[in-house]
């Protein structure tokens, strides 16, 4: 292959205590890697205590200097641990910090083997690959590219309120895009927030009138994002404003619209499909901006062609029917998904009955039925609008932790489960059956309100609900709803006749999760939920650079972690924005535009958008800006025109035949 | 004048093609004749091999060797030649790579002799078959031993160039004979060793005329099964497994040109280490399916994927070339 | 050698994202696997390139394993199906070539899928070792001397 | 003209017969054509495969051994008894989830000269076709006389919907398909929360009070809810309710009256057949006081209208469907 490369390099082997050299005879290691890999250019292999320790460090320093050595490899533990270390340790030295390989033996060999011949063989295997490799690495520097101080939030729940508060508040421009009439999100069809039982609409429109009037927040509702281009810095956004059919210059939100359209409607959004709106409408009294919009699918002018009660009334002449959907164009530099979850539809638990049985209400349901502005005023009542129930059995997991449904748990079912029974019992004294498979009330003063619920008096039974039906088999079942579960602690089965039963529904990604991620460039977890960068150590950043999600969006969580979420990510905008320019890992493929023959073979393989084809050259272009580095493209192209940095075809090739130990015989192995 | 530089072609386990090749270089040939000193050509004049074995070595200055190593013969021939010549030129896609002789390899030189001298397509009634040795009155004759694999040249002997092609194309003998020329009389410098002449730096696709877009391929079909393929159109387009993309230019997109795929005789671009692997990622990455069911089933389009593949280069591939091949002696 | 057990040597290909860290995790969790598998980390499995397949077959190792994220789970968004698709020619193509497709493997493993990992390529080093070591050359090897074949030949030709 | 290989099963001839002659009456309406299986042989029931899997399972793959060399142009075999159909579907599914299975039970049946290759047919019930392939629409179009003022609970039972291998139903716990074909043919339909429950099986044999019990539920429920019979989709169900109603009101002391007959039966009538070719009338609890309610002229009443009224009540969710199923679950 190719030619010989005369480096000088340094191989460091680390005990770390214990935890390699208790399995793999490191000092071997080292006397070997000298020995058989001094004529590839080893020309110093040392081992230590801890390579990572500030005393390592400097080891390897002192070397670079003294010894000249041009490339360095630390077999020790995994790259995704100490490689930024070593990296910058080099650098720091004066070399450049791409010329430093880790060789992983511990997480690789001395963890998972247990022979300590075998792994110290093995170890030799994995220090020869990654000498051969780093023989091959070239010298990178990162790349900057500037950013644009704007963000975009899409999704206008508490996360992305929170999130927009923050960058606005810090100075900077914030588009706020929701896709309903007004902001708020799941949050502002609450009564009750658990544990503290604070109203949520107290807390929440504060939030949402400073959202709507802070000079650096640009609130586009009713609208929705089609199309996102550019990268991390530079993103290119198209917003697609839907037609409100109501001029909002012209538009005081007076309501009277609202109150004089004939057009009763179910509000399948806000009241949980328990109420009725009209055809032109705000969703809610607080609703931010308080401009209705006008529902086209069943206004009367729009499906019969006269009416136009609305624009008669209107004081201001704000109704213009001839309004069109408007696309808007914008620039930002980084963007914060806030897209929050679907509730998971009970309906397809048909055991519970909920769809068939009137009493069986949803958690969704529930809130609107507790809810003081709620259809019912806060009544606490049967479907049939008026009696109010003697007794409630709250089913917990429906949906969740079940895997004919979702296998996840949604976090937030047992509060809301426990907040449900405190109000039951607070409104209408009913005995509350709160029915549960493991009671999760984790996190700070959730514990203690379970306490107090159990003080009061509810009746937790534990066990999953089998079904819930109107079939009554004894007098005392007739014309209750009866749940039969088998109650886990007693070790029996039960029939329990209640007069309403309430479901826990889980929480889902979006039903357009998929088609969202598709469009932002962020992939989804098996379950659905956005994937974050890191499950812990980077829950908000994704695996594209300059993109965000928090809240539900990234998995099920109650609102003050949402809240938190919103936060971190706009700290983490601010800390990009305020950089004034960002660096791009320089893991990155281009085109040698002299071999390539222009055959397109890559051009459909980029799902970032990086790859491009000139048709006037007919040759393919890739914007290193663009490029996430994952290098499809450089093992597609037939020509080899392509290549790709950090991880080029000489330098897995070498690793290969170093992990074969090939190089030691490297002359041979070569045909004529 | 000091006597014209010595020239030799010698043909191991090839069809022929390259000499006629050779030949079709038209007029050019006179240069070839005023510039060199023709002393050993099978094909174009009768020489013996002791001739060749009493030159000093060196002797020769550019020898043409065509045909890939298949017995003791060509592998004789092939280091003699070696020895004697200043610069050797793997010539054609058989010396290159092995080409369509080098398909060969995948069956066991017992099963290739069986087929060649007992199937049904072969007259043999008294399953007469060769043998290494025979007496005559005149003495024990022998003939050539096949070897076990047929091998390209750089796997026998050190090569200073290759010259791919089955054959070459006329235009490329011909410019290379001007380059060596221009470099006898000192006007030209001779290309880095081991070089590949007389081809371009792209691959088909750059000569190909063919209008191309993005491709999602639901379907491979071999060519006579699409009825009409467009003319204009890139083929691989149309779902018929054009090795184009993967080919080394310097042939003018002859066969795309003429309405057929490319098939790939000119090998691999310049660096590419496996010309097959380069064809696999080709193939796959215009696939338009995500289940592993759909794919088998797109894949089934390509009846014969290793030969569609490695046609031409399966005696030179990553895996036949590697040590163990010849290990057995 | 013969007399015990063959050891087989395989490369494993590695996305950085989800298959990696699944080993890294088999390796906090100290879960325990067979060492025969030496591991080359790329940033997706779509880096894929057949030739370090071949590469690697040449150069001695008997089998390859290939692992990447769960199909719709790509850091990538959806590199993995084209390493998918170049996997299912590449096997086609080995088969051809005498090597038993069953010596490279496509093992999907998410980051979180450490014991997955762990048993997966333990399972594998199995699979290989009852393969024995790979003999591509097969065709070739079978004739060991080729004179014998001929004179067998011979003999049955009056 | 949709052409199915027809396994009829023992009680067709039997316990069954009038779910028998009323198929026949059904079948050239829709113009259906049902091509019985050859030289078929019992299923074994509910009961066999309890005691011995491999005999059980074999005499099973016998019957889809013969459809399989019988199916000409189809290969859809349809059972109208829901064990038959479980115990076909079932061997199905089993011989080809479990190969050693499969082995063996094609071992069993080379005996014979036959063999069986899992998955090659369609096991389907016959109400699954009239629903699914004929389509509700057509059914409609064929009722002359509307069974409207006919209080009846759809019953499907137990061995229907569950398991439900090739998820051929609306939903496994409470399936819809007989409420909507019912409906189809103007009856008044019941919501049956029981729908799916089981009705004893053959508990009436080995435990009678187990079994009195569930048939009491049932029939109560039924009763509770002002029906005036019950329709059923397979011969063991019927059987039991109809000819056990009687001891179980002694066990109980209860006097429960409440006739079961086979959807075909009502689709008959609905089509325009007289109830003696359809053979009403043979079962044992009568129903002919039912019967008295579309007997004689009763004014057309609408179906009950969505449960919300103009009154302060709060409205339903949407029902159920099929299709969200397919969309949700996907």
């Amino acid at each position: 292959m190719s030619e010989k490369k005369n480096e000088r390099v340094g191989v460091y082997v680390c005990h770390c205590g214990s935890n390699i050299a208790g399995v793999v005879d490191v000092v071997d290691v080292a006397k070997w890697a000298q020995e058989k890999l001094g004529p590839q250019g080893v020309i110093i292999a040392r081992e230590y205590k801890f390579m990572c320790s500030s005393l390592g460090q400097e080891l390897i320093q002192k070397d670079i200097k003294e010894l000249g050595l041009t490339r360095i490899v630390v077999a020790a533990c995994s790259p995704h641990l100490h490689e930024k270390t070593f990296r910058t340790a080099a650098k720091n030295a004066g070399l450049n910090p791409y010329l430093v390989e880790l060789a992983s033996i511990r997480e690789q060999v001395s963890w998972v083997h247990t022979d300590k011949a075998v792994a110290t063989a093995k170890s030799k295997a994995v220090v020869s690959g990654a000498v051969s490799r780093v023989i091959e690495n070239v010298a990178l520097d990162e790349i900057k590219v500037p950013i644009n101080p704007n963000t975009l939030i899409v999704g206008g729940g508490i996360a992305g309120i929170q999130s927009a508060l923050e960058i606005a508040n810090a100075g900077f421009h914030v588009y706020l895009v929701e896709r309903e009439p007004s902001i708020g999100g799941h949050m502002a069809q609450f009564d009750k927030t658990f544990p503290t039982l604070d109203c949520s609409a107290c807390i929440l429109t504060p939030r949402m009138v400073e959202a709507g009037t802070h000079p650096n927040i640009t609130l586009l509702t009713w609208s929705e994002v089609v199309k996102v281009t550019g990268f991390v810095g530079n993103f290119n956004v198209t917003i697609k404003k839907k037609a409100r059919f109501v001029n909002e210059e012209l538009c005081t939100g007076c309501g009277i619209c609202q109150e004089k359209c004939p057009k009763k409607v179910i509000d399948e959004v806000y009241e949980a499909g328990l109420g009725y709106r009209k055809a032109v409408y705000t969703p809610f009294a607080q609703a931010v901006p308080n401009f209705p919009v006008m529902d086209k699918e069943n206004c009367t002018y729009f499906i019969k062609g006269t009416c136009k009660a609305c624009e008669k009334f209107c004081p201001t002449g704000a109704i213009d029917f001839k309004q069109e959907d408007q696309l808007i164009n914008i620039d930002v530099g980084n963007i914060v998904l806030a897209t929050g979850y679907d509730l998971f539809d009970a309906r397809r638990v048909s055991n519970y009955g909920y769809g068939r049985l009137p009493n069986v209400f949803t958690s969704l349901e529930f809130e609107r039925l507790s809810n003081a502005a709620g259809p019912t005023s806060g009544n606490i009542v049967l479907r049939d609008g008026k009696t109010a129930p003697k007794s409630v059995g709250i089913i917990h997991c429906v949906g969740s932790r079940d895997k004919n449904f979702n296998n996840y748990c949604s976090v937030i079912c047992c509060m809301q489960g426990l907040k449900f029974a405190h109000l039951v019992h607070e409104r209408t004294g009913a005995t509350v059956y709160n029915f549960y498979i493991d009671m999760r009330t984790a996190y700070k003063a959730y514990d203690e309100f379970y306490q107090r619920v159990l003080e009061e008096g509810t009746l937790f039974v534990r066990g999953k609900v089998a079904e819930v039906t109107n079939a009554a088999r004894y007098e005392s079942e007739k014309g209750k709803l009866v749940i039969q579960v088998e109650d886990t602690l007693v070790g029996k089965q039960r029939r329990i006749p209640v007069d309403m039963v309430i479901l826990s529904s889980g929480l889902q990604p979006r039903h357009d999760a998929k088609e969202v991620g598709k469009l932002f460039g962020i992939s989804c977890s098996m379950d659905g939920w956005f994937t974050e960068k890191h499950p812990k150590l980077d829950p908000v950043a994704t695996m594209t650079e300059g993109i965000y999600i928090v809240g539900c969006a990234q998995g099920p969580k109650d609102i003050p972690s949402s809240v938190a979420q919103g936060a971190a990510a706009s700290a983490r905008v601010l800390d990009k924005i305020l950089q004034k320019e960002v660096a791009l890992e320089p893991i990155k493929a281009s085109v040698d535009q002299e071999m390539c023959s222009g055959c397109r073979i890559c051009n459909g393989l980029c799902p970032f958008n990086a790859i491009t084809f000139l048709e006037d050259r007919m040759v393919t272009e890739i914007n290193p800006a663009l490029c996430q580095g994952c290098g499809t493209c450089v093992a597609a192209c037939p020509a080899g025109a392509i290549s790709g940095t950090g991880f080029s075809n000489e330098q897995i090739i070498a690793q290969i035949d170093g992990l074969l130990l090939r190089n030691l015989e490297i002359q041979e192995a070569v045909p004529a | 004048m000091n006597p014209k530089p010595k020239f030799a072609m010698y043909w191991a386990a090839s069809c022929g093609g390259c000499e006629i090749a050779v030949l079709n270089i038209h007029e050019k040939i006179l240069d070839v004749d005023a510039n060199f000193e023709v002393v050993f050509w099978p094909v174009a004049m009768d020489a013996k091999y002791k001739d060749v074995e009493a030159m000093e070595d060196g002797s020769i200055l550019l020898t043409l060797f065509n045909g890939g190593i298949r017995n003791d013969e060509n592998e004789h021939i092939a280091k003699l030649l070696r020895q004697k010549s200043k610069i050797l030129v793997a010539f054609g896609s058989c010396a290159c790579e092995g080409c369509i002789p080098g398909l060969a390899n995948l069956s066991p030189v017992g099963e290739i002799v069986h087929t060649a001298f007992n199937t049904l397509t072969t007259d043999n009634p008294h399953e007469i078959y060769p043998r290494t040795t025979f007496d005559v009155p005149e003495g024990e004759l022998h003939i050539p031993k096949l070897s076990k694999v047929l091998r390209p040249l750089d796997q026998v002997v050190d090569v200073d160039y290759y010259m791919p092609g089955c054959p070459p194309e006329s235009h490329q003998i011909a410019a290379v004979i001007d380059l060596v020329i221009d470099v006898l009389h000192g006007k030209a410098n001779l290309p880095p060793k081991g070089a590949t002449i007389g081809v371009g730096n792209s691959t088909v696709c750059d000569e190909c005329p063919r209008t191309r877009n993005i491709k999602f391929i639901k379907e491979f079909k071999r060519i006579q099964d699409i009825a009409p393929v467009d003319p204009n159109l890139c083929l691989l387009e149309q779902g018929i497994p054009c090795n184009g993309p993967a080919t080394r230019s310097g042939c003018n997109s002859r066969c795309p040109n003429a309405g057929a795929q490319c098939i790939g005789c000119y090998g691999p671009a310049e660096g590419v280490m496996d010309y097959g692997a380069r064809l696999i990622t080709a193939f796959s990455s215009v696939i338009d399916a995500n289940t592993p069911a759909e794919i088998e089933h797109i894949l089934d389009g390509i009846p014969d994927p290793t030969g569609q593949v490695y046609r031409f280069n399966l005696a030179g591939s990553l895996l036949k070339a590697s040590q163990d091949a010849w290990k057995v002696k | 050698m013969t007399d015990k057990i063959f050891e087989p040597t395989i490369i494993g290909f590695t996305c950085n994202w989800c298959s990696y860290r699944a080993s890294d995790l088999a390796g906090t969790a100290r879960m325990k696997y067979a060492p025969n598998v030496r591991l080359i980390r790329m940033m997706c499995s779509g880096r894929l390139d057949p030739t370090f397949v071949l590469r690697a077959l040449s150069g001695g190792a008997d089998g390859v394993m290939i692992t990447g994220c769960h199909p719709g789970e790509c850091h990538y968004i959806e590199q993995n199906y084209k390493a998918l698709r170049r996997f299912l020619l590449l096997r086609r193509v080995l088969a051809g070539l005498g090597i038993e497709p069953e010596r490279v493997k496509l093992v999907w493993a998410s980051a979180a899928e450490g014991a997955r990992f762990a048993s997966e390529t333990t399972a594998f080093v199995e699979e290989i070792r009852k393969l024995g070591p790979l003999n591509w050359g097969k065709p070739v090897a079978q004739l060991e001397n080729l004179q014998e074949e001929i004179s067998k030949l011979e003999e049955v030709s009056a | 003209m949709n052409k199915y290989l027809f396994y009829p099963g023992c009680s067709m001839e039997s316990s069954g017969r009038a779910y028998g002659d009323s198929i026949r009456a059904i079948v050239e309406p829709l113009d259906l054509s049902f091509e019985e299986i050859d030289d078929w042989n019992c299923c074994g029931a509910t009961e066999y495969l309890g005691i011995n899997l491999i005999p059980a399972y074999s005499l099973i793959a016998r019957n889809l051994a013969l459809a399989a060399k019988q199916m000409n142009g189809t290969h859809t075999v349809v059972a109208p008894c829901s064990a038959c159909y479980l115990n076909l579907a079932k061997a199905d599914y089993y011989m080809q989830e479990r190969p050693s299975l499969g082995v063996k039970v094609n071992e069993a049946l080379a005996a014979g000269d036959l063999q069986y290759k899992p998955g090659t047919l369609d096991v389907r019930h016959l109400i699954d076709i009239l629903v699914y392939d004929v389509g509700l629409e057509k059914i409609r179009s064929k009722v002359v006389r509307p069974l409207h003022g006919l209080k009846v609970v759809p019953y499907m039972g137990c061995m229907l919907p569950r398991p439900d291998y090739q998820h051929r139903w609306s939903d496994h716990e409470h399936p819809t398909e007989l409420d909507d074909l019912l409906r189809a043919l103007g009856a008044d339909v019941i919501d049956y929360p029981l729908t799916s429950e089981c009705c004893g099986g053959h508990m009436t044999q080995i435990g009678p009070e187990t079994a009195f019990e569930l048939i009491r539920r049932l029939v109560a429920d039924a009763d509770e809810r002002g029906a005036h019979l019950m329709a059923t989709v397979c011969p063991m169900c019927q059987m039991n309710i109809d000819a056990y109603q009687n001891e179980m009101n002694h066990y109980f002391g209860t006097d429960y009256h409440m006739p079961v007959l086979f959807f075909t039966q009502l689709m008959g009538l609905a089509f325009g057949s007289q109830p003696e070719e359809l053979g009403i009338g043979v079962e044992l609890v009568s129903s002919r006081n039912a019967m008295a309610n579309i007997g004689v002229e009763v004014p057309v009443t609408q179906e009950p209208a969505a449960p919300r009224k103009k009154d302060e009540g709060l409205p339903m969710p949407r029902r159920w469907t099929k299709h969200e199923g397919k969309e949700a679950v996907k």
